[in-house]
């Protein structure tokens, strides 16, 4: 399956539900509501022509206008790619645990939780793992994140 | 030449010195006393040259089968490394944790070197080179070999670390396991000598080469194999060096030791390993029987070397076992083979079939 | 008196010989007897995507060599990709032989020193060696290539950043034959020791579900018996044009995963022999597309993702048409091994654990970051 | 049997070892005696100066100081009565330099390299700033090429516009092979100043003058390298630059 009968196939499943973007460059980019994920996600995983077992990434973005969740699914037999983004507004960082459709959501999905302040919701065991057991210093990648000993390279 | 091999003789030695202590006037308990302590403190003397050579040529064995050089700073290819590194250790800071076990901590090291040098009151170094004949010399050395086994429980309770617990268990479990097999093996040969003394064995081995216990075929090789592999279990020698396992509990029992006191441990294991090489060439090899041409502690010391090396071979070929594989092993077929074999010989004994 | 045994929680790392960095395990243990095991990370954050953010894209590369040490190359490949897809940017022909070329070498590297720590941590110190011995003719490969002999920063966004130096191909091609030589020591020494069978075979197993679930990749997974390689299934760079096989392995224990390295060095061999004949046909000696070095491409995002030698390195690039990228996302193999870790250690005992974290083949800084 | 086949396999891996106990170490001991290094190795950074007025090449453009990834070099100048840029200070911290070479890379006037030279510990982390004086003494026996003379052999401006780079491809100059030996063999050879106490000499074979080889990966060596690896070209190419070593080693 090419990329373009891709694009075709994933839109005519979920029809409006996906929005396709097209500021994905390489493989498929689509767009999907925060509520609607899990579901998009399970019937990615189960569909027998795409079959998206396998997760390959996942994480969080700061545009500065507001939170992106970028999943990157890969199929492993059909060797498929396709990129998923769910867009969530600064006041509403939450979104839901895709740990049960593909468990190596798990570290993935802490670390979202612990450097963007993303809530996922539905997450086993939401603790620090890379910043210090006892750091207060907010969310480091956020863009407006500052510390008193965060040295920014300088502009030259 | 005989009379060179003759005029090198350490020996007589011995009975000069013992004319000479007599020469002084002692009394009987006395004179034996002073007699062995100077005679012990001499192979004291010795053992700690030999530990520390061994530690130099360990190293270059390991370096060279790894393609590197080792130790080159210090003299000709770093003969007095190991020297150095003692006189270091010697002075470094001797870490005390805070919550270990006192008298337990402090002892254990000493329990240890000392235990690794009682060995060597029965061994026969060369022809009269012996401190105490006793008349149950291997029984002794069994026996002494044995106290290994507390001190590194000791070690491992006393410095209250996880990691040196676990090494103290392992090395309790593994040594009084392999103890048997080792035993037995022993008894092989013994059975032919029908005398526990060393010297004893090793005259039972005189004459030609045939006559060591290693060339009896069928039972001495399998005898010398079991022995060997048992042997370097109580060594703690790769590929049994599961209490200290270093890529598993760090270094194990020792792990909270440092300065002197580790050097201690680490200067008992290699004289455990010579120990084995020890017994092996005694037992099995003819002890310093040998050619005319050089004398007999020279034969002893140059077949153990051998020995050692083979030990050393080992180390730094072989992955290491795992505890519960070690423990089948040893009871599951080390002990299995070792009775069988010795079931064997007796039967060769009796029918005869020996020479 | 009935006997009271208690489990007790012991500490594995960071500071452990046998956790490859700074891991650390937090382990159960009944006697010596694994109950639980729960990684834990982080001791080597240096927030490399936070880091990249702050610096222009030709600058995120010596940083991405930071990422995966052992295989810096894949790393810089995988940076320059991901530009590449969102400037579409075309890469010379001579280039991308490089770096099909460098990466291959690089794996090869990465595989021997994996040699190495696995029989390392399963008590064979000489190996360890041997396998740096023949890592350090690739790794003269690199420093007479491009300079330096662990962060090469060699792959550029468009190209390489040096043109390989005349008396390369030859020495490559008697390193290959050296290496292929040496399989033999290597094999001879711990493939049938019966002590190294003992210790591995049906050691911490995992099953070819878990590890897609899990998002395990590479040499893992393949020793799980699941034929999937990027080289092959979503080929990049020139790799559709080599003639090359993707050993699988069928248990997927702890010897499987060992003995699935070294076919992939006989492979790897392969290729970078058929590149170096394919070098020679190139008529072409640019070795770098035409790129500013304000590079600042076109607003977009693109995830990139090669196979490495611990599994697929992915890269996710966010543009905003600047000359900084907004976002980078790294995703390496060993975060998702790691994370697979509790899986292979029902009931093993603390040996076992040690052999399985090795022929994980985790390196930290990757998992961090 | 399965126990003499495991005896016999021991038996292997033991004479495995065994055959490597009687060959020769592969190692060096290092501070007597050094493996060669590369010529492209990247070392310290150094500061390159005139081969003829023996001062420094920089024009304080800035180039390295905006390539820098780390932003370990700070680079300070005022402007004289013409406005002509005048380098006051060039710092260089080593604690934070990653040895990537992008600052040689950015750099149109040779002012600066990475040198084969990696010896540089010393007690205090202070020790480890480098300014410009420290920079340039340590880079005086640093052979290199002169990018600087391309640009005035072409009909340019005597000294371009430091402010904006120009992509590199504007750099390249037409130059065939003839030219760039002659330009190597005109070379001179750099001057053996007293070594630093802490930059023990390189050893003789390592004085390479500069060929096309030791210049970063852009665009202007692509054009001279020969393309085909084999071929008899290259290795006279090559034979050339040895013989050139030689001369230079035996002087």
């Amino acid at each position: 399956m090419t990329r373009d009968e891709l694009k075709d196939a994933i839109s005519n499943k979920f029809k409006d539900r996906v929005t396709h973007l097209e500021a994905g460059k390489y493989d498929p980019l689509f767009e999907v509501k925060a509520d609607d994920l899990v579901d998009i996600c399970q019937q990615l995983k189960d569909d027998p022509e795409l079959s998206f077992d396998y997760l390959a990434n996942l994480g969080g973005v700061d545009t500065t206008e507001h939170f992106e969740v970028v999943y990157n699914l890969a199929s492993v037999h059909k060797k498929l790619r396709v990129d998923l983004k769910v867009i969530l507004p600064y006041d509403q960082a939450e979104i839901d645990s895709v740990i049960e459709i593909w468990p190596a959501a798990n570290w993935y999905e802490r670390e979202m939780w612990e450097l963007y302040g993303i809530n996922v919701r539905n997450h086993p065991n939401l603790s620090r793992f890379l910043l210090p057991d006892d750091w207060d210093q907010g969310f480091p990648m956020r863009k407006d994140w500052d510390a008193p000993d965060f040295i920014r390279m300088p502009e030259r | 030449m005989n009379g060179f091999s003759e005029f090198l003789e350490l020996h007589p030695l011995f009975s000069w010195l013992y004319e000479l202590l007599k020469s002084t006037g002692l009394q009987d308990p006395w004179l034996r006393v002073t007699h062995y302590s100077i005679l012990g403190s001499m192979m004291f003397g010795v053992l700690s040259l030999i530990a520390l050579f061994l530690v130099w040529w360990e190293r270059k064995i390991a370096a060279h089968i790894q393609q590197r050089f080792g130790p080159m700073r210090h003299g000709w290819h770093g003969w007095y490394q190991t020297i150095m590194d003692a006189i270091k250790l010697l002075q470094k800071e001797d870490v005390k944790i805070a919550l270990r076990d006192k008298p337990v901590f402090f002892w254990a090291p000493i329990v240890c070197f000392v235990a690794a040098f009682c060995v060597y009151v029965v061994m026969p170094f060369g022809e009269g080179l012996i401190v105490a004949d006793l008349n149950i010399g291997i029984l002794y050395v069994l026996a002494i070999t044995t106290w290994t086994v507390i001190s590194l429980l000791m070690a491992g309770w006393g410095s209250n670390n996880k990691y040196a617990l676990l090494g103290g268990m392992r090395s309790a479990a593994q040594i009084v396991s392999y103890e048997v097999p080792m035993a037995v093996s022993i008894l092989t040969p013994i059975l032919f000598v029908g005398s526990l003394s060393m010297n004893d064995i090793v005259l039972s081995q005189t004459g030609p080469i045939y006559n060591w216990f290693v060339f009896r075929l069928p039972f001495g090789p399998i005898a010398f194999l079991t022995f060997i592999i048992a042997g370097t279990a109580e060594a703690n020698r790769t590929p049994f060096d599961i209490p200290e396992a270093e890529q598993e509990l760090v270094s194990g029992y020792n792990v909270e030791y440092s300065g002197m006191k580790f050097a201690m441990f680490f200067l008992a294991e290699f004289v455990n390993m010579f120990t084995i090489a020890a017994v092996a060439v005694t037992v099995f090899f003819g002890g310093w029987n040998g050619f005319q041409f050089l004398p007999s502690w020279l034969w002893f010391l140059g077949k153990t070397l051998l020995i050692v090396l083979l030990l050393m071979l080992f180390r730094w070929t072989y992955p290491r076992l795992r505890v519960d594989q070690l423990m089948m092993f040893a009871w599951k077929f080390l002990v299995p083979v070792t009775f069988v074999n010795l079931i064997i010989a007796g039967l060769f004994k009796h029918l005869g079939w020996y020479w | 008196m009935a006997l009271r045994t208690e489990e007790f929680v012991v500490n594995m790392g960071p500071h452990h010989p046998s956790t490859h960095g700074v891991c650390r395990l937090v382990l159960t243990l009944d006697g010596e007897r694994v109950k639980k095991v729960e990684p834990v990370i982080g001791y080597l954050h240096r927030s490399i995507e936070k880091i990249c953010e702050n610096r222009t894209y030709p600058q995120c590369i010596p940083m991405f060599d930071r990422i995966e040490y052992v295989t810096s190359m894949s790393c810089n490949q995988v940076f320059a990709m991901a530009a590449e897809r969102l400037a579409e940017i075309e890469v010379p022909e001579r280039a991308e032989y490089l770096r099909v070329i460098m990466l291959e070498l690089n794996r090869i590297a990465s595989h021997l020193l994996f040699y190495g720590v696995t029989a390392m941590d399963i008590g064979a110190y000489t190996p360890f060696l041997y396998g740096l011995r023949e890592r350090e003719l690739i790794i003269d490969l690199f420093e007479m290539t491009c300079g330096q002999r662990l962060t090469y920063n060699y792959i550029r966004i468009g190209g390489v950043s040096h043109d390989i130096p005349p008396e390369f191909v030859p020495k490559c091609r008697e390193a290959m034959r050296i290496i292929g030589q040496k399989m033999a020591d290597y094999e001879g020494l711990l493939n049938e020791n019966p002590i190294w069978l003992a210790r591995t075979k049906d050691i911490g197993i995992l099953r070819a579900e878990d590890a897609i679930a899990w998002g395990v990749s590479g040499p893992v997974l393949r020793a799980s018996g699941v034929k999937h390689d990027l080289r092959k299934d979503d080929p990049y760079s020139i790799y559709d044009r080599f003639d090359f096989e993707i050993p699988v392995q069928k248990n997927g224990d702890t010897f499987d995963r060992y003995i699935q390295r070294l076919d992939e060095i006989r492979e790897s061999i392969k290729i970078v022999n058929q590149a170096l004949n394919g070098l020679e046909g190139v008529e072409d000696d640019k070795i770098k597309a035409k790129v500013s070095p304000n590079f600042k491409p076109p607003a977009g995002e693109a995830y990139a993702r090669i196979e490495n030698s611990r599994g697929e390195l992915g890269t996710y690039l966010i543009s905003d048409g600047t000359k900084k990228p907004l976002r980078v996302k790294t995703r390496g193999g060993s975060y998702n091994q790691l994370q697979a870790l509790p899986l292979m250690c029902h009931d093993v005992l603390v040996a076992d654990l040690v052999a399985i974290f090795a022929t994980l083949d985790v390196i930290m800084p990757e998992v961090d970051r | 049997m399965g126990v003499i086949k495991d005896l016999k396999n021991l038996i292997a891996g033991l004479g495995i070892t065994g055959k490597h106990l009687g060959t020769h170490a592969i190692t060096v001991q290092y501070p007597e005696q050094r493996d060669k290094i590369p010529e492209r190795s990247r070392g310290i950074v150094v500061l390159l100066s005139d081969k003829e007025t023996g001062e420094l090449n920089c024009t304080a453009c800035q180039l390295c100081m905006r390539a820098c990834p780390t932003g370990a070099i700070v680079v300070e100048f005022e402007r004289d009565e013409n406005k002509r840029k005048v380098l006051t200070n060039f710092t260089l911290d080593n604690t934070i330099c990653c040895f990537c070479g992008l600052c040689e890379e950015s750099c149109n006037f040779s002012a600066l390299k990475l040198a084969q030279k990696y010896e540089f510990s010393t007690i205090g982390k202070e020790e480890l700033v480098w300014d410009m004086h420290k920079l340039q003494e340590v880079g005086r026996d640093v052979p290199y090429e002169d990018k600087r003379k391309k640009k005035k052999a072409a009909p340019k401006k005597p000294t371009p516009k430091p402010t904006e780079k120009k992509p590199e491809e504007e750099k390249k100059p037409q130059q065939t092979k003839e030219e760039v030996e002659a330009q190597a063999e005109k070379k001179a050879k750099p001057v053996d100043k007293p070594v630093d106490k802490m930059e023990p000499k390189p050893e003789p074979e390592k004085e390479k003058p500069a060929t096309e080889d030791n210049q970063p990966g852009e665009k202007p060596k692509a054009g001279e390298e020969p393309t085909e690896q084999t071929g008899g070209k290259t290795e006279q190419a090559g034979d050339d630059s040895k013989d050139d070593t030689k001369k230079e080693g035996s002087d």
